[in-house]
């Protein structure tokens, strides 16, 4: 059963007394309600005002209004540790898909919930969670609309798991997409590299290290806005999440068939990201990012999207990265003055010691 | 093989099992410092030395006159190459 | 980075690569083929790679890329066995993350681990004991990797177990040694090598010494280097100043950190921990005598050999691996038949394809777009 | 990462060589794309044609066409075991999604697919999980147009959780929804309940029962086009998943402040429902379905109602089975004469034994 | 379903009804209030309630629902044991599903499980003794509950164990018994009760026998019943006639399952695996002599209580709580203070509120519409 | 208290350990069957036999005779109360 969280009610919501999350709260019984209107409805009640249906329901001329096409994505949120500093899967969650969305060009609107939930997790822990999920929908200006609650036994799911779907709409004329990319565009991102990625690797404990790090986690469509609103011809938009900025500019290369060519000088990287990668043998370029972006614009729109980027919050530290060229090989001018390829990794990063 | 970084030590955690902070570039990490331990260098002479950090342990500490030597070496051969290039 | 960005600083570069041109011109002006220099060292070969060092270099001078990566030379067969080890119900492997992804004879680490064995990643042997003091019930075996450079924190964390009494640890002891490989390479009549560049961390424990061998036996010149690019030119350069005076001699370039005499605590202590194995099979190389470390009588209770039964099946390389080759510095990798086809990262054949400091792996890479593009089929 | 899973390619499909999944196939890197592009782009790849963007990207006026509003619903699927009589996890993931979507009274249209996987997971059984959800998405005539996927540490999920996403588009004039729900209006079910139930119960092996039980898992969308082309002021239609029949029916009147009285001898229940019932003290009122959906229609209309569902292959077993009343308790009349409520549980019915 | 269906058909109960009717209204002329039967077992509780039989009834004729659910009457104590037991992480604790929610001092089964505790429903004893053969290296622990319909089964469960040698199993050992328990209630002076339903599936092992005692020394009319509801309306017709007729004996309306001298087979290994205790706690109704059954010294090795240090408290019921009069008959269900308020099936205060068979659950579940709407909050 | 349901014996799987597969409305389940076996009928007479099932065992076996006593008894007397019901 799913509860659309957004229940247009009068009587005030039931008291959680549940310590933790058993069974009973994915059971689609009374515990199961009380757990969905005592806590998701309570936190996400910014939505449209729908009945306790199975589904949120949106008028289309609404979204007409905005644009001529939807985008519709999905992602899972299974991050280790689930509260790490900067934020938890529960800001994640929310602003990965409002990145996903953003990135297309569209105007980020509507997104669900759903959790898979570990019997034995503490309620304060998912309370949490939930608080973030809410204030991350509110900073991004999304309506979390409808959900889902599932809870596994204990062993069976690793204490929470988060899908996000959204949809958004894409402006009339605006399309990005890696196949729109040329040789001769522009490659800029919107500031240090890596920072999302050190930060939970540090998190998890197990490597014994510490530093100031801070997940880099937050919504990109405001910057979006900014981008578009000088550049509504930008070529591709990419948030460079998991396998980091090389992956996205091979991803890119690889569908539009070009090179392209990047300055490892003007890469921005963090100290401490910088250290870590150093003492575990990693390449910032592969690290993952929850706020980082990755344009393509034409050359001669360059500098003013730069200028926009940076009077951004978001985007402060922009910078022009590298260029797209002739050619099948992402490629890094190194700080040595020298080229070398960069190309997708099979895998994972892992630590090279010995 | 066996990939090392400089880091400097910040400060004594442990005297006796001779483990200490150490920092590379803003990562800090317990290290063993026996390698680095002897009667010229006792172990709380060690804060602020840099150190060459390899699986969790100090390995040797880093001469800062030997680098110096190196630099202006290569300093030197740089600037013979630019009074040679064509102007 | 204090002691790192000095040593990457472009502009520095100029005045050796000018040197390297003219002796390289110099010295084979009066020979066929390139002088070709053998960097041991993985740390270096990953250098190189990483900062583009070859495509400065003449057409006169050639890197070949040695044995150095422990990952590397690591024969099947002693991955069975820690894969075996790891296997056992009652045992968690702990180990480095260089070694997960290398091909056993069936599978990985990474494999088996996805398939139920309890493996850990650690940063240090350290961390592996710490785990054994956490989980008293399980017994904790550390899989032992690496040359010189590690074998001494391997060394100090086993005489740390004794001094805590925990007796719930043990090493599977993989610990090679760099100057008997160095021999059976130059033992090799098909080996056309001018000089090295010595290993800069593997000296910093070991000290300059024990290359005189290299340099008055083989009579070749060695330079130990540091790992930054102008410590790697500059060793280069050394070599072929060397050549060029007509020397055999072994030069420090990594004077910051290596001395003559090596680092005195951390001999002992592989030498209380240690023993020298009769011989250790090496990757591509086969057995080499007086290649490795096992583990001292005295610490016998710290070995994992000892206490458990390990299958110890010599397992044969893949045929169409040219490893052997590539590691004497006899081909280079795009000259292996199934390199970039048949052997990649994502399913590599042979272990140098597998550590990103593997010749194989650093081509297919870093190098491809430069050397070897018409090989690869994206 | 998200790729959208209907990329438009014209190179060959990488070849799958791995025999299971491992944390490679998560990490962003080339094994995930290769997973990706082997398996569900090669599987899924009716939708419509994008780019390889991290979103699907969908034409406004293709859903105007078809009604006025979008309805948009979220389901994780975490059943165990995943594979079971009458179907497995993607059978479900796909039919859970566009019945929430049918019964909105929409048309449902586009579904993500997103994929959590335990490290270990074998291939082999990945692939019959997609190739389920390919022929159930055939099946129910909608398309699965991005998705994502994610491997956990073995131990840290139990072997595959599915989220889908979806949307669909609300025909102009028909809005069931449990507030129109009125004294006097006649509830229909379209089949015996608490198969599906059953059938995972037994299929878990734990109570180590045997029975010719197959999930009832199909897709309702066809069943509801005849609903709604009969009865286009259907009050409201839900399909009874977790928490059974009950559960909806409680829902309901919850929902429009009303009563519900059903009749127990028109209540369809197969005989081994019944035997595991007698068996283990259950009551088929509240074990969950997946094929089966409770209507509620004015009473003139009930005959005709169900005359169409009876002429549908999903519904040739219907019945009606109660009507509504004033008062606020959903109440049975027994096969014995006598009157029963039938409450809310809080939970998932334990087998009551001894 | 063959014996099951032909006991559900509402047109055979119109004469039974009618005789009910005839006869409640003429042993009450000469009486206030009305004739009070109570049915023994939580099962025949359940069987009133999911078929509405009290609505079919006159109101001269009142049942009560007694203290058979061996759910209801499980004493904190007890279940904090099982929790203890469960809690250890050697032990693996199996028992039904019946029990999984009733709350002890602290936290019921189900929570302990949600926080880690590895427990698991089962179905048959004989299940708990096969998780026993599948984890040797685990102790498997039952916890055993019931009457002496399912204690037999439990004796059976633990021949076979020691037949097959299994070491690892044990009991914890709960099961309680009916005929004491009645005679406790009989004692009371509270009791207004002019006869008893008796339990048909404790009287299919036990024999109609062992009820002599009620009818001979309390003078209350006995019949064993089964358990649909023309099984039930018939017995009580059948006291009815009973009191109606002067006579106090014990029929047995449930022939088709029940012989006078019960099961051999299963009197038999009950006698051989347990011993009766001196005493047995019921929550609710205090410690009953005689009521329930512990090993036999001879089965020592598979008792819980000798194998494990359990924390043994007793534990007061909640203040609030009136399930003792309710299993008394003494009070209705909204009687209690706190029925639907402080104490629903979500969050109970007492048993009665756990097991469906408890006539608080009962009454919350199937009887709030009809008899006390006004006390629930929705 | 008790939960018991009628099932019918299908047929013994394990003569020795007394096991049988009872069928109760489609549902099979392997259970024992000591309770049921004694020198009147052995295991094998069991199939076909009806039984009460209780937690993974059959506790006794269903006397048709006796049940079908008890319905006529029901039968007569809802045939006296419809020959008294009002017409
Ligand atoms: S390409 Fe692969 S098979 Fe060929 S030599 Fe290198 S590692 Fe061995
Ligand atoms: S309502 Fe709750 S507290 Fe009151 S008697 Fe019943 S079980 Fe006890
Ligand atoms: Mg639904
Ligand atoms: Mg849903
Ligand atoms: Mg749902
Ligand atoms: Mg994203
Ligand atoms: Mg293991
Ligand atoms: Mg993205
Ligand atoms: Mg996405
Ligand atoms: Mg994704
Ligand atoms: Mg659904
Ligand atoms: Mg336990």
């Amino acid at each position: 059963m799913t509860l659309s969280i957004d229940k247009p009610t009068s009587k005030k919501p039931p008291r959680l007394r549940d310590k933790t999350i058993t069974l009973a709260h994915g059971s689609g019984g009374r515990a199961m309600q009380d757990l969905i209107e005592a806590l998701f409805v309570q936190a996400f009640q910014e939505g449209p005002a729908n009945a306790l249906e199975d589904q949120a329901r949106i008028p289309l001329d609404e979204l007409t209004a905005q644009g001529d096409r939807l985008a519709f994505t999905t992602d899972s949120f299974v991050v280790d540790p689930i509260i790490f500093p900067g934020g938890d899967i529960g800001t994640l969650a929310v602003n990965g898909t409002v990145n996903d969305l953003a990135v297309s060009g569209a105007i980020p609107r509507y997104l669900t919930c759903a959790m898979i939930l570990e019997e034995g997790l503490p309620m304060q822990t998912l309370r949490q969670v939930v608080a973030s999920m809410a204030a991350a929908a509110k900073q991004a200006g999304v309506a979390i609309v409808t959900g889902d609650t599932k809870v596994v036994p204990r062993g069976g799911a690793d204490k929470i798991f988060i899908n996000t779907a959204g949809i958004g709409v894409m402006r009339t004329g605006v399309t990005p997409a890696a196949v729109h990319i040329q040789p001769g565009d522009v490659v800029l991102v919107n500031g240090p590299i890596g920072n999302h990625g050190a930060t939970i690797m540090v998190a998890r404990g197990e490597l014994s290290l510490e530093t100031d790090l801070q997940s880099d986690c937050q919504p990109l469509n405001g910057l979006v806005d900014a981008i578009v609103s000088v550049c509504p011809e930008v070529k591709a938009m990419r948030d460079a999440t998991r396998g980091g900025l090389a992956t996205v500019l091979n991803e890119f290369a690889e569908s539009a068939r070009v090179g392209i060519r990047l300055i490892e000088d003007q890469i921005p990287v963090d100290d401490a990201v910088k250290g870590l990668c150093e003492l575990l043998g990693l390449d910032p370029l592969y690290l993952a990012n929850e706020g980082k972006l990755v344009v393509v614009v034409p050359p001669e729109q360059a500098e003013e999207v730069l200028a926009a980027m940076r009077s951004h919050p978001s985007g402060t530290q922009s910078q022009i990265i590298g260029q797209v060229t002739e050619g099948q090989w992402v490629s890094l001018k190194t700080a040595f003055g020298t080229e070398r390829v960069i190309d997708r990794l099979v895998d994972d990063q892992l630590p090279r010691i010995c | 093989m066996c990939l090392g970084i400089p880091g400097q030590i910040l400060d004594i955690t442990d005297a006796a099992q001779k483990l200490a902070t150490v920092d590379v570039s803003g990562v800090r990490r317990q290290v063993n410092i026996a390698c680095i331990v002897d009667e010229e260098h006792p172990v709380e002479s060690c804060v602020g030395d840099w150190v060459l950090v390899h699986v969790g342990f100090a390995m040797n500490r880093i001469d800062p006159e030997e680098a110096q030597i190196t630099l202006d070496l290569l300093a030197e051969m740089a600037e013979v190459h630019e009074s040679l290039a064509p102007i | 980075m204090k002691y790192v960005q000095e040593f990457r600083d472009p502009q520095k570069a100029q005045g050796l690569l000018q040197q390297i041109e003219v002796l390289g011109q110099q010295l084979t002006q009066s020979r066929p083929g390139p002088i070709k220099i053998m960097e041991v060292c993985g740390g270096h070969t990953h250098s190189i790679f990483k900062y583009g060092l070859e495509s400065l270099l003449p057409s006169t001078v050639e890197l070949v890329h040695g044995p150095g990566c422990p990952v590397c030379i690591m024969p099947k067969g002693r991955l069975d066995d820690a894969i075996a080890l790891a296997q056992n119900p009652n045992v968690i492997l702990a180990t480095f993350g260089d070694v997960m992804r290398v091909p056993g004879s069936k599978q990985s680490l990474l494999q088996a681990k996805a398939e139920g064995a309890d493996i850990r990643m650690v940063y240090s042997p350290l961390d592996a004991l710490a785990i054994a003091q956490k989980h008293p019930d399980r017994e904790i075996v550390f899989f032992a990797i690496g040359f010189e450079t590690t074998a001494p924190s391997t060394a100090l964390t086993v005489l740390q177990a004794e001094r805590q009494g925990i007796k719930n640890f043990s090493l599977f002891c993989n610990h090679v040694l760099v100057v008997p490989a160095l021999e059976a390479l130059l033992s090799n009549p098909d080996l056309q090598l001018d000089g090295f560049i010595g290993p800069g961390h593997v000296s910093m424990v070991i000290g300059a010494r024990p290359y005189q061998v290299i340099a008055q036996r083989y009579r070749k010149p060695v330079t130990i280097s540091g790992f930054e690019p102008l410590d790697i030119l500059q060793s280069l350069w050394m070599v072929l100043r060397q050549l060029a005076e007509g020397r055999c001699e072994v030069e420090n370039q990594y004077a910051r950190l290596v001395q003559e005499q090596g680092n005195l605590v951390a001999l002992e202590a592989m030498a209380k921990v240690f023993t020298v194995r009769e011989q250790f099979e090496w990757r591509g190389l086969g057995d080499i005598p007086a290649s490795g470390f096992k583990m001292h009588p005295d610490y016998a209770h710290f070995d994992a050999e000892a206490k458990f039964t390990l299958p110890h099946r010599q397992v044969a390389d893949h045929k169409a691996c040219a490893c052997g080759e590539i590691l004497k510095g006899v081909k280079k990798p795009w000259e292996c038949k199934v390199f970039g086809t048949g052997c990649t990262p994502e399913h590599p054949i042979g272990a140098c394809m597998v550590s990103s400091e593997g010749a194989c792996a650093a081509y297919y890479k870093y190098g491809r777009a430069q050397t070897a593009p018409e090989l690869v089929s994206r």
